[in-house]
């Protein structure tokens, strides 16, 4: 590398991308700075995925009391203190950002605080200095989408930011606007926490890249669980008026509209990628029309030494693709044979039940010219779902016919996201069904529906009828 | 020389790689593994098998068409 | 197999192991009979696995309750009716059982009721029947083992049939006799519930068979949640009187007596094989000194028709082990290879956190003579355990130098069980550390905690620093 150069590495945005980056090429033992203009941590650790499982996790357990009924654990009237539920949340991110600043540190990580814009291709400016660099990593991550005739004001329009800080009193009648991941963990929140929740969809099916069982399954427990699901539906205009937000709705099949009033109005209709103040031009790097940085497998722009990871490289935009990406981006500079070659990325919802997938659904699988035999378990013949008192969804693992190999595991499950790790492990290590039913899984675990599936697949569960 | 089988005589194989040579009466510890410190995959026992290094004793299964990404 | 036999197979016991073998034979096209004296699913399903975790999840949710505070969550006085508890429990017991009887039914496997006892090597007599067969599956389990000096009445004085039952006043004083994993799980409800536990064991470590690291942290998290725990101490006789069970415990190492009171007393001392009754000799199947029905990998003991499986067949008494052998009886049988090869057999004690394992321990590979490497990530340093209120604990991997090979992995850690299934399936796929440390793992989830042991293994772990 260059010896006039300030650092080895520069990345700009200290989200999950970016940090995984910055601490993996120091570790790797190159000179690195990264340029992070508000949080460190980024939306995941500020305002995304960390504070909504907390508040999830909250809402959890105000439904838990309720259920604890049926084994005969009963209380008095309970009380939410809902600035102290905002705090503990606020807590859990700052003891999580606070641990990013002290692993920057730790690891010789130069962290330089402001926006950081382009000057020319091995040059930024942050405040009013400026840094060279042999590589630049971008990790700018993204934004919420907006929506016209929605503005958000974070009071009674609010978007997922805005989202994150229960008012006191909880809003009685909520509408969320987009039936994808975020919108629905919100739901999810706000239904335990006391609202009234309905959820309007554009698209015919909510949760969008999910396996269609698996949605169908979900969707119906979500209804059960006291959310209203509207698809096809889509928000036109909102009136804030004295008794609430007025929100005309219109039915995109039928063109019929209706105004409903709420409380609280939620704005989750997708997220775009952000590159404002960057003056990303100066480099040459290619920037898509819908704003993407695209990059290679070894996570390079068109330019070899800017490199792009995370949100602003492109879909699915998630937190661990984005650190996987920061990873390899690091380890692409610091000269080791790194690739972005994972099989499959997989995908939560962190509600509960939990929605949890990886590698194909049913209907990709057989796009993709597979021939596919399926096994599905229910949870309700999981003893271990009996005794946590969640007995709602069923595990559905979709495989290639003459190979048995894995194609996609989709889950609807108390703890599904922790059942990942096998599926996720499974599919990277080009593992069949018979591999996972060979396996001998604890019992009773939540697991033993992973088994049972790929039990299933060859007509041998032991616990349901194989037809 | 058969890579796969350790000092403690574990022969590192794949479950259904080893069901696999059990339906085919092969001995493991013939196989060549083509995985990381010489583990055994489906795809190596049937490569094993149809290379005669042992008699088939029954029906052999169909290969895997997809390699390990 | 002979045409005048009765049944194709017989198995004996309907536990875990037992209907494992009889659905997976009548799967098989066998004619199959399962003969059972006392209830369907056997200890696991009636008074083991299934009502344990039933009450292991009553406890957990009165505990959850009280650490609600911490998010503002506060419950005016709290009730619990026992009798509920303990027929919720018993509602739970019954589906399952009732379940086992159904499949029977749906796979038509014919349901002897009553103690089988062999009249000879093809021939048991039931109830005053007797019937053929030309292989037979011994699958009869094990019972409690009794400890001199404390006779346990189910009362005051229970084994874990006896414990399983909650009294009503929940005791006050309570004493655990063994500190393994039958013991803590019942010492982890009964703390949870109001008694003041303490668990007595004589050997120097609780939980055998599990690493030394991960028992001294669990140990460690017990203790912090209100048990009191001495090893190297024994019970030596119990006395009722008035004010309760006046038990003298002797510190073994120093001969020190002491005598203690109690209002209840668990004793859990270990599990001996189940054969009494069967009139075994009549086969000419051994039978170990201990009591055990040997078996080979094909589950076949030295009469070669006549198959042992499950906790009457040896160690680890484990239900999924029983099912292993089970399946593997079965399959034998109907002339399909298979065999008991598992790399591995976990173990998990479902208390909170939970502590699960699979592999060998650090001073197991080192017996072996394995060079290993270790990796440990600590709960506190992930996100995903904050947001559950849950960061005691840590995922330890113990990998071989050389090869990178998985060896085991030990973990404490909220929903320990549900990463096991991840765990399990890579020392059976034969995987490495990298192969884990390359699998994208979902964010945020607990199972990132594996993910990083696997990178702590070569130094790389993110989320702390790597000596
Ligand atoms: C409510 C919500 C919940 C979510 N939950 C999950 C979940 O559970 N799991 C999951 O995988 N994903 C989740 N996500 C998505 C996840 O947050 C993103 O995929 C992830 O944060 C992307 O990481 P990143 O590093 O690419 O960018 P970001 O996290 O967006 O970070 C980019 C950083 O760059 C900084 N920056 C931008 N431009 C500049 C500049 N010019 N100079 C200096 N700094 C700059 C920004 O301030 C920001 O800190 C959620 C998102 C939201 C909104
Ligand atoms: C409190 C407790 C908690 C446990 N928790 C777990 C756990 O979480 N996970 C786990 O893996 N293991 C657990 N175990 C151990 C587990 O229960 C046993 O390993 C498992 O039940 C063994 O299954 P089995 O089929 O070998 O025998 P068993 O379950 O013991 O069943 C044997 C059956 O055979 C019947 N029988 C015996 N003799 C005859 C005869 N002559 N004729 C007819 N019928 C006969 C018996 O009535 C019984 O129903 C626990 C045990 C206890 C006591």
């Amino acid at each position: 590398m260059t010896k006039q150069m300030d650092f080895d590495v520069l990345v700009i945005g200290a989200g999950p991308g970016g940090y995984h980056a910055a601490i993996r090429a120091a570790q790797l033992g190159l000179k690195v700075a990264c340029a992070e203009r508000e949080y460190l941590g980024g939306v995941c650790l500020n305002v995304g995925c960390i504070p909504t499982k907390a508040m999830l996790h909250a809402g959890e357990q105000i439904a838990a009391a309720r259920h604890a009924a049926d084994f005969g654990l009963t209380f008095g009237e309970q009380n939410l203190n809902i600035a102290k539920l905002n705090g503990w949340k606020d807590g859990i991110v700052k003891k999580l950002t606070g641990g990013v600043g002290a692993l920057f540190k730790a690891n010789k990580v130069t962290h330089l605080i402001g926006e950081a814009s382009f000057v020319d291709p091995h040059t930024v400016k942050v405040g009013d200095k400026t840094y060279t660099a042999s590589n630049f990593i971008i990790a700018t991550g993204s934004e919420p989408a907006k929506l016209p005739g929605l503005e958000v004001d974070q009071q009674v329009i609010v978007d997922s930011t805005g989202a994150l800080v229960m008012p006191d009193p909880v809003p009685a009648r909520m509408l969320c606007v987009g039936g994808g991941v975020i919108g629905f963990e919100f739901s999810h929140v706000y239904n335990n926490m006391g609202s009234k929740v309905k959820v309007i969809e554009f698209l015919p099916n909510i949760i969008p890249g999910a396996d269609a069982d698996a949605v169908r399954e979900f969707g119906k427990i979500m209804k059960k669980q006291g959310i209203e699901i509207a698809t096809e539906t889509k928000a036109n205009r909102a009136e804030k008026k004295s008794d609430g937000v007025h929100v005309e709705l219109e039915n995109v099949k039928t063109g019929e509209k209706t105004t409903e009033v709420f409380d609280r109005v939620l704005v989750a209709v997708g997220r775009r990628p952000r590159t404002d103040g960057l003056n990303i031009q100066a480099t040459g790097a290619t920037v898509t029309d819908r704003g993407f940085v695209p990059a290679n497998t070894r996570q390079q722009t068109n330019v070899p030494h800017i490199y792009s990871i995370g949100d602003v490289a492109g879909n699915p935009m998630l937190a661990h693709k984005a650190m996987k990406e920061g990873l390899v981006a690091a380890e692409v500079i610091a000269g080791k044979p790194a690739e972005q070659d994972a099989v499959a990325i997989p995908g939560v919802v962190y509600t509960s039940p939990e929605l949890a997938w990886v590698g194909l659904t049913e209907a990709e699988a057989k796009e993709k010219g597979y021939e596919v035999k399926t096994g599905v378990f229910p949870m309700s013949a999981s003893g271990r779902a009996m005794t946590l008192q969640a007995t709602d969804g069923f595990v559905k693992m979709v495989v290639e016919k003459d190979t048995d190999l894995l194609l996609g595991v989709h889950i609807v499950a108390p703890h599904a996201s922790d059942l990942l790790g096998e599926a996720g492990l499974a599919l990277e290590m080009a593992a069949t069904a018979s591999d996972i039913a060979l396996t001998i899984h604890a019992h009773p675990t939540l697991g033993e529906a992973v088994l049972e599936a790929a039990e299933a697949v060859h007509k041998q569960a032991i616990h349901i009828m194989n037809r | 020389p058969a890579p796969a089988t350790r000092a403690d005589g574990r022969v590192l194989a794949v479950p259904a790689a080893r069901q696999l040579a059990r339906e085919l009466g092969i001995d493991l510890a013939q196989v060549q593994g083509s995985g990381p410190n010489g583990r055994i995959r489906v795809q190596d026992v049937t490569a094993h098998g149809q290379g005669g290094g042992e008699q088939a004793s029954a029906p052999q299964q169909q290969a895997p068409t997809q390699t390990q990404a």
